[in-house]
């Protein structure tokens, strides 16, 4: 499949187990379909005016009980080995625990760093251990033919082994709520040494694949701001803050965070609208609480934020610096 | 055209009539069937939890309620025996008593709700959410199912309430039967679902 | 024809004028003919298939760029829900069987009605009521459903959207469907003509036996499901909420053991049509009746066996991956088994080429390719790339429209005669077909090969390495819109301006070509005896 | 009504009496006392209980009030295929929950 990345190992042997089953699939879809225009052809009515009344034939049926069911049988067969093979990671598989969110993924390492961002190391084989937040989500990392679901109160589990160099989707594949299809990340597939720079590297060290294609970056992610912002940006980027909303004045999920503080805008609290001014005292409940007042025109999706008071502090000082 | 009006009746068929009859139970059996696949599953997830939720039930009440329907169920197939016979005073009586019965269940039934909810053991109640997750599933799935159950045993009062005065305004008779077999037939049903739930509530502790 | 000769007398007027004491509206609105029925089925049917298409062009729509920004992502995901509810519970669920079956079941098996005409009606009106509540739960409550049709837990009890009503109209749904496979079981059991043996029945009407079963089987289960559901969003009993010990992977699984089987309901009496077209168009012998027969009853069996197939990529335990994905293989070689003895039926035939007959031939290739891809899934390797992609759509479209759909416009061009008594352009029906099956495939094949490409379903925004698939398709979905018009314009048209159809324009050999065309309410004047099998040709002119 | 369908309406008329349906009520009556009884034996002789005794109960409600005993084999294939299904619909999601 030319056009089509095979980025694991895994990647490999889905391919062939699907080459097959379509070669085969073909095969008697043009074997139906050429056997049904010729006896169109030649029985009808001008060239065949006196039609033959055969009932049937057992060893035919038989036939064709018997063939289909083989091929289908090893069909499955097949498919189940390449199967089997992606759900039993190796032991020393480094295990990642993936945890799916409206509307963000995020990967915690066995060292405790959490990106939003998979970096996975080229011939490690890796393990996700996935789960969920709130609602169902799926893992979906087309280049690696690898799926597996986030289902709360379940841990599930699949592996992977790069083989190719790259930055390849990771989309979320079951239905979780408005921004769905916006729940996207990326693998990022680096050299050993790389990974590992990074891995032990502090907390400043260099993410890794800056050399190889261009990761996607959250959109509205602008941090090449003044200097003094950037701890606050960052605990807006860690904390997945940037999934939702962006510093440049764009709406994306939710509300931009530009020009917010000061004005004046309609929330929607238990079931009456209201017109507020942004002040400090509102951005706290709205951060923290963020049920207890909707923005009218978005919807009632953000999660209330984990953040410590003096973060709290660093990021509302940052959104009043957002003129 | 009144002609083909009547050729329209087609010569009554009891057996038809009994056949639907229980082709629509197997789809009663299978509509409490897919419960009963909940409860299993629940089950072997916290078989702990469902054990100890269990002992929070009364399970005397749960006992008589059980001997009353079977009771009940008793009634109406004597009913039918009587209708049989021709004995149209018994029949009214047997199923006055099988509506009596059905009836003094959904008393029981409102009692025991009604002990359980005062003991905050309800969904949504904040009492049953500070209780392991396996036994909140129980009450969840102990609510559902008695409750629909109690349903049908609503449902099957109305049915053989309306039979009962089919049968008094002779409606209802040795040969036309089958309107109270079919009813008795559902009846049963009922009666046998609760079979069911007896065990798999009130005795599991 | 050894069968039967009985007629009806010309005299008698068709089941159309009204002969009771009501006229007009009120009489079809309280009629307990099977045939009226069936026609109240159609009307309701056709105004779905139409609403739910629309929707599917919208769409389209929005997928022809990238950065498409005609509609929100709340409405792009509100329509595919109610794209998919209306397709799958208000068209192709109660399709064949309910219009078709009511109307032609009766006169297949030489019967004056289906065993009981009053539960019919009672079906169509909770059809009716089921549907009323699906429109009504667009605009009320949290607004429409953003689930997709398969109201997956948790999602399904924490969204603000309006599930409780649609849920509820689903649940009403499917107790219509039940009661009409409660009535059609007795029916076939009880009425039958005499000397009309089970073999000596139509395979129309056995295909209709076995989905009988399957809805009366199946539907309890999703019924259930629904009502835990409402429960769930109005009590918060927990069975489905993991917060409160629920488990999502029950939803699943409740809701697959009868959704799966659902497929085959929709599927079972679209391929009794095709059986019923191919012999008569040509002018032989059905070949293999039995193993038809059978394989209908075995895809009721085995179908009721494989619903974990859509669970692969869930974290059911393997051991459950690697059954269902056995069964699924298994299920595939009674569709096999038909298609082959359908092509064998051509062999030596007599072949008159009408436009059933072209439409039924679409429906085979067709299907065979909805049919394939889904023993491609059915692989585990393979499911768990195409899960939940655009692969798995391309797949459903061609086996609900490609497969039941074709099978729906083939019946209705094979016994439009017949229930109405006008004919159509067969001119406007070939002409009508290209465009059809040209967008058909456009459509559809691209969205096969989007989703192998990682094009994942229910997505709003898509990336833009699928912009070239997604305007290929789009383009497809505006050829198919023209062929569809052209074909249903062109019934339209005959309905008012028809010519007179014979009893038996195309010289079927069944039973309900005996009868005049539209028949007479009472459908034979004298039951007619059966001595013969179903297709035995040459069919003796009548006069 | 076709020959083979008549032959199926035809089940026994003489339907039992009281006596019978009382007998199967004493039954059902002294079983559930035992179900009662077994249970108290812990969860492993209640959940035995459950497995056997309970659809013995169901069994005979079905067979005597229900006439089950006195239908041809057309109903009692009906019930036959609704019991065999279930059973489906738990072996196959058992092959999914035991194997977690
Ligand atoms: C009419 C409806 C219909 C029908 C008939 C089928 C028929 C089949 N379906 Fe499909 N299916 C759906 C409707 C249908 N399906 C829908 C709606 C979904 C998606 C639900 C959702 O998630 O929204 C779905 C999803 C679906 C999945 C889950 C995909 C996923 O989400 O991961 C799978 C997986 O196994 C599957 C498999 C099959 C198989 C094996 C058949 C078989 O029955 C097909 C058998 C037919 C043939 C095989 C063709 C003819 C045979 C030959 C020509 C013989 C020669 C061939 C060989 C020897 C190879 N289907
Ligand atoms: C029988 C079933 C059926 C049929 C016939 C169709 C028909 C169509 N479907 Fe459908 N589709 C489903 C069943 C069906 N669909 C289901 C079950 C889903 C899954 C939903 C879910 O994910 O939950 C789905 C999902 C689905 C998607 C995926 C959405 C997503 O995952 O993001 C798409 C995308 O394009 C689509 C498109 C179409 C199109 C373009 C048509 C076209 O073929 C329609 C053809 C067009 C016409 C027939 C219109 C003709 C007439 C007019 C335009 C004039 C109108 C006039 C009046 C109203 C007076 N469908
Ligand atoms: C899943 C998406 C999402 C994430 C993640 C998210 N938000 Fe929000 N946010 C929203 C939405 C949607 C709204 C508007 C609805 C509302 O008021 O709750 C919103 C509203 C707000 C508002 C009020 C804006 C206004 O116009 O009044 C603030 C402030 C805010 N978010 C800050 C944050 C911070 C800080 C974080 C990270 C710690 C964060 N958000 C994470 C989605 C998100
Ligand atoms: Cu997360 Cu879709
Ligand atoms: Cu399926």
């Amino acid at each position: 499949m030319g056009w089509m990345v095979e980025a694991s190992t895994a990647a490999r042997g889905a391919d062939r187990v699907f080459l097959v089953s379509l070669g085969i699939s073909v095969f008697f879809l043009v074997f139906i379909t050429a056997l049904m225009i010729y006896f169109v052809i030649r029985y009808s009515k001008k060239r065949h005016p006196q039609a033959e009344n055969i009932e049937g034939n057992v060893w035919l049926e038989i036939t064709w009980t018997v063939i289909p069911l083989m091929v289908f049988l090893s069909i499955f067969y097949y498919g189940w080995t390449n199967f089997d093979y992606t759900r039993n990671p190796p032991r020393d598989a480094m295990v990642v625990n993936v945890l799916g969110r409206q509307w963000a993924w995020s990967f915690e390492y066995p060292n405790g760093k959490v990106t939003s961002v998979l970096y996975a190391a080229l011939g490690k084989p890796m393990r996700l251990d996935i789960r969920s937040a709130d609602v169902i989500h799926g893992f979906f990392v087309p280049a690696f033919r690898l799926k597996m679901d986030a289902v709360p109160g379940h841990v599930n589990t699949t592996w992977f082994e790069p083989t190719r160099l790259g930055s390849y989707d990771i989309e979320c594949t079951v239905i979780c709520g408005v921004d769905h299809s916006y729940m996207l990340s990326k693998v990022v597939v680096v050299p050993v040494e790389e990974f590992k720079a990074w891995y032990f590297g502090g907390d400043d060290a260099p993410e890794p694949g800056k050399g190889v294609a261009t990761a996607k970056e959250p959109e509205g992610d602008n941090s090449g701001g003044v200097k003094g912002e950037v701890p606050a940006l960052a605990i807006l980027r860690a904390k997945d803050c940037l999934m939702c909303h962006s510093i440049d004045g764009k709406p994306m999920v939710g509300p931009t965070l530009k020009g917010l503080y000061g004005s004046t805008e309609t929330v929607v609290s238990g079931g009456k609208e209201r017109a507020v001014k942004v002040d400090d005292a509102y951005l706290k409940v709205a951060i923290q609480a963020p049920e207890a007042s909707i923005v009218k025109g978005y919807p009632p999706t953000m999660p209330p934020a984990a953040l410590s008071p003096a973060e709290l502090s660093q990021v509302l000082d940052y959104i009043k610096s957002l003129k | 055209m009144s002609l083909q009006a009547s050729a329209h009746a087609e010569p009554r068929d009891d057996f038809g009539a009994k056949l639907g009859m229980w082709l629509f139970l197997v789809t009663e059996m299978i509509l409490f069937g897919g419960l009963f696949i909940g409860y299993s599953y629940m089950r072997s997830k916290y078989p702990a939890e469902f054990h100890h939720a269990g002992s929070e039930l009364n399970a005397t009440i749960g006992i008589l309620n059980t001997l009353v329907l079977l009771t009940s169920s008793l009634t109406v197939v004597l009913a039918i025996v009587s209708l049989q016979r021709g004995e149209k005073g018994k029949t009214v009586a047997f199923l006055g008593a099988t509506l009596f019965l059905a009836a003094l269940f959904l008393v029981d039934k409102g009692i025991e709700w009604t002990g359980e909810i005062g003991r905050g053991l309800y969904p949504n109640a904040p009492h049953l959410a500070t209780l392991p997750p396996g036994e909140q599933v129980f009450f969840g799935l102990y609510y559902t199912m008695t409750g629909l159950h109690g349903l049908h045993v609503l449902a099957g009062m109305g049915v053989l309430g309306w039979a009962l005065t089919r049968v008094m305004r002779g409606r209802i008779s040795r040969d036309h039967a089958v309107v109270l077999e079919n009813a008795g037939l559902y009846w049963h049903l009922v009666d046998v679902i609760w079979i069911f739930l007896l065990p798999l509530f009130y005795l599991a502790a | 024809m050894s069968a039967p000769s009985a007629t009806a007398s010309a005299s008698e007027p068709s089941f159309l004028v009204d002969q009771g004491p009501r006229h007009g509206l009120l009489a079809w609105l309280t009629t307990t003919d099977h045939k009226r029925i069936g026609l109240m089925y159609l009307a309701a049917m056709v105004t779905f298939f139409f609403t739910g298409a629309t929707i599917g062009i919208f769409m389209r729509l929005v997928q022809l760029s990238s950065l498409s920004h005609m509609m929100t992502a709340q409405t792009y995901n509100a329509l595919f829900t109610v794209h998919g509810v209306i397709m799958i519970f208000l068209f192709v669920i109660p399709g064949l069987p309910a219009v078709f079956g009511n109307f032609f079941l009766p006169l297949q098996i030489g019967a004056r009605d289906v065993a009981f005409p009053r539960l019919n009606l009672a079906s169509w009106y909770f059809f009716m009521a089921g549907a009323v509540l699906a429109i009504t739960s667009l605009f009320t409550g949290g607004g429409p459903p953003d689930t997709g049709w398969t109201f997956y837990a948790p999602f399904s009890i924490k969204t603000g959207t309006n599930v409780t009503l649609a849920v509820f109209a689903a649940f009403v749904l499917g107790f219509s469907s039940m009661l009409t496979g409660v009535n059609f079981i007795t029916t076939i059991h009880r009425m039958r003509a005499p000397g009309m043996k089970w073999f000596r029945m139509p395979l129309f009407c056995w295909s209709l036996y076995a989905t009988a079963w399957v809805q009366i089987l199946a539907t309890p289960v999703l019924a259930i499901t629904l009502v835990l559901v409402i429960l769930e969003r109005l009590f918060g009993i927990g069975i489905f909420d993991p917060a409160k010990g629920g488990d999502p992977l029950l939803y699943q699984h409740l809701f697959w053991i009868y959704s799966h089987p659902a497929v085959y309901i929709m599927i079972l009496p679209a391929m009794g049509a095709i059986t019923e077209i191919i012999p008569t168009f040509a002018r032989r012998t059905i070949f293999g009746y039995k193993a038809i027969a059978f394989s209908s009853m075995a895809i009721a069996g085995v179908g009721s066996l494989v619903w974990g197939h859509h669970m692969f990529t869930s974290g059911m335990s393997l051991t459950g991956d690697m059954i269902f994905s056995l069964l699924t293989m298994i299920v595939a070689v009674p569709s096999a088994i038909k298609v082959f003895n359908w092509t064998a039926t051509l062999y030596k035939g007599s072949i008159d080429f009408q436009p059933p007959l072209l439409y039924a031939l679409t429906f085979i290739f067709l299907f065979c390719i909805g049919g394939l891809t889904g023993v491609m899934q059915g692989a585990l390797a393979v499911n768990q790339h195409v899960h939940d992609t655009y692969f798995i759509v391309g797949h459903f479209h061609y086996v609900m429209f490609g497969g039941t759909g074709i099978a729906f416009f083939a019946a209705l061009l094979y016994w439009f005669p017949k229930m109405f008594g006008k004919m159509y352009s067969r001119k406007v029906a070939y002409i009508a077909w290209f465009p059809i099956f040209v967008g058909f495939n456009m459509l559809y094949f691209t969205m096969l090969v989007l989703g192998l490409e990682g094009m994942p379903r229910r997505y709003y925004h898509h990336l833009p390495q699928f912009d070239t698939g997604h305007v290929v398709a789009t383009v497809g979905s505006w050829i198919l819109v023209s062929g569809l018009l052209i074909l249903f314009g062109n019934f339209a048209y005959a309905l008012f301006k028809g010519k007179k159809a014979g009893s038996n324009p195309w010289g079927g050999p069944t039973l309900e070509w005996t009868t005049a065309s539209p028949p007479p309410q009472e459908n034979f004047a004298t039951i007619p005896t059966v001595t013969g099998p179903p297709y035995a040709f040459p069919v003796e002119p009548r006069p | 009504m076709t020959e083979q369908t008549k032959s199926m309406v035809e089940h026994p008329e003489e339907s039992p009496g009281y006596g019978t349906f009382v007998a199967v009520w004493a039954a059902l009556v002294v079983l559930t006392g035992l179900l009662v009884f077994v249970s108290h034996f812990g969860q492993k002789a209640a959940v035995w209980g459950l497995l056997t005794i309970t659809p013995l109960k169901a069994g005979l409600v079905f067979y005597f009030f229900m006439h089950l005993k006195y239908e041809g084999p057309l109903v009692k294939g009906v019930v036959f295929v609704a019991l065999g299904t279930l059973l489906i619909f738990f072996a196959l999601t058992y092959a999914d929950v035991a194997f977690r």
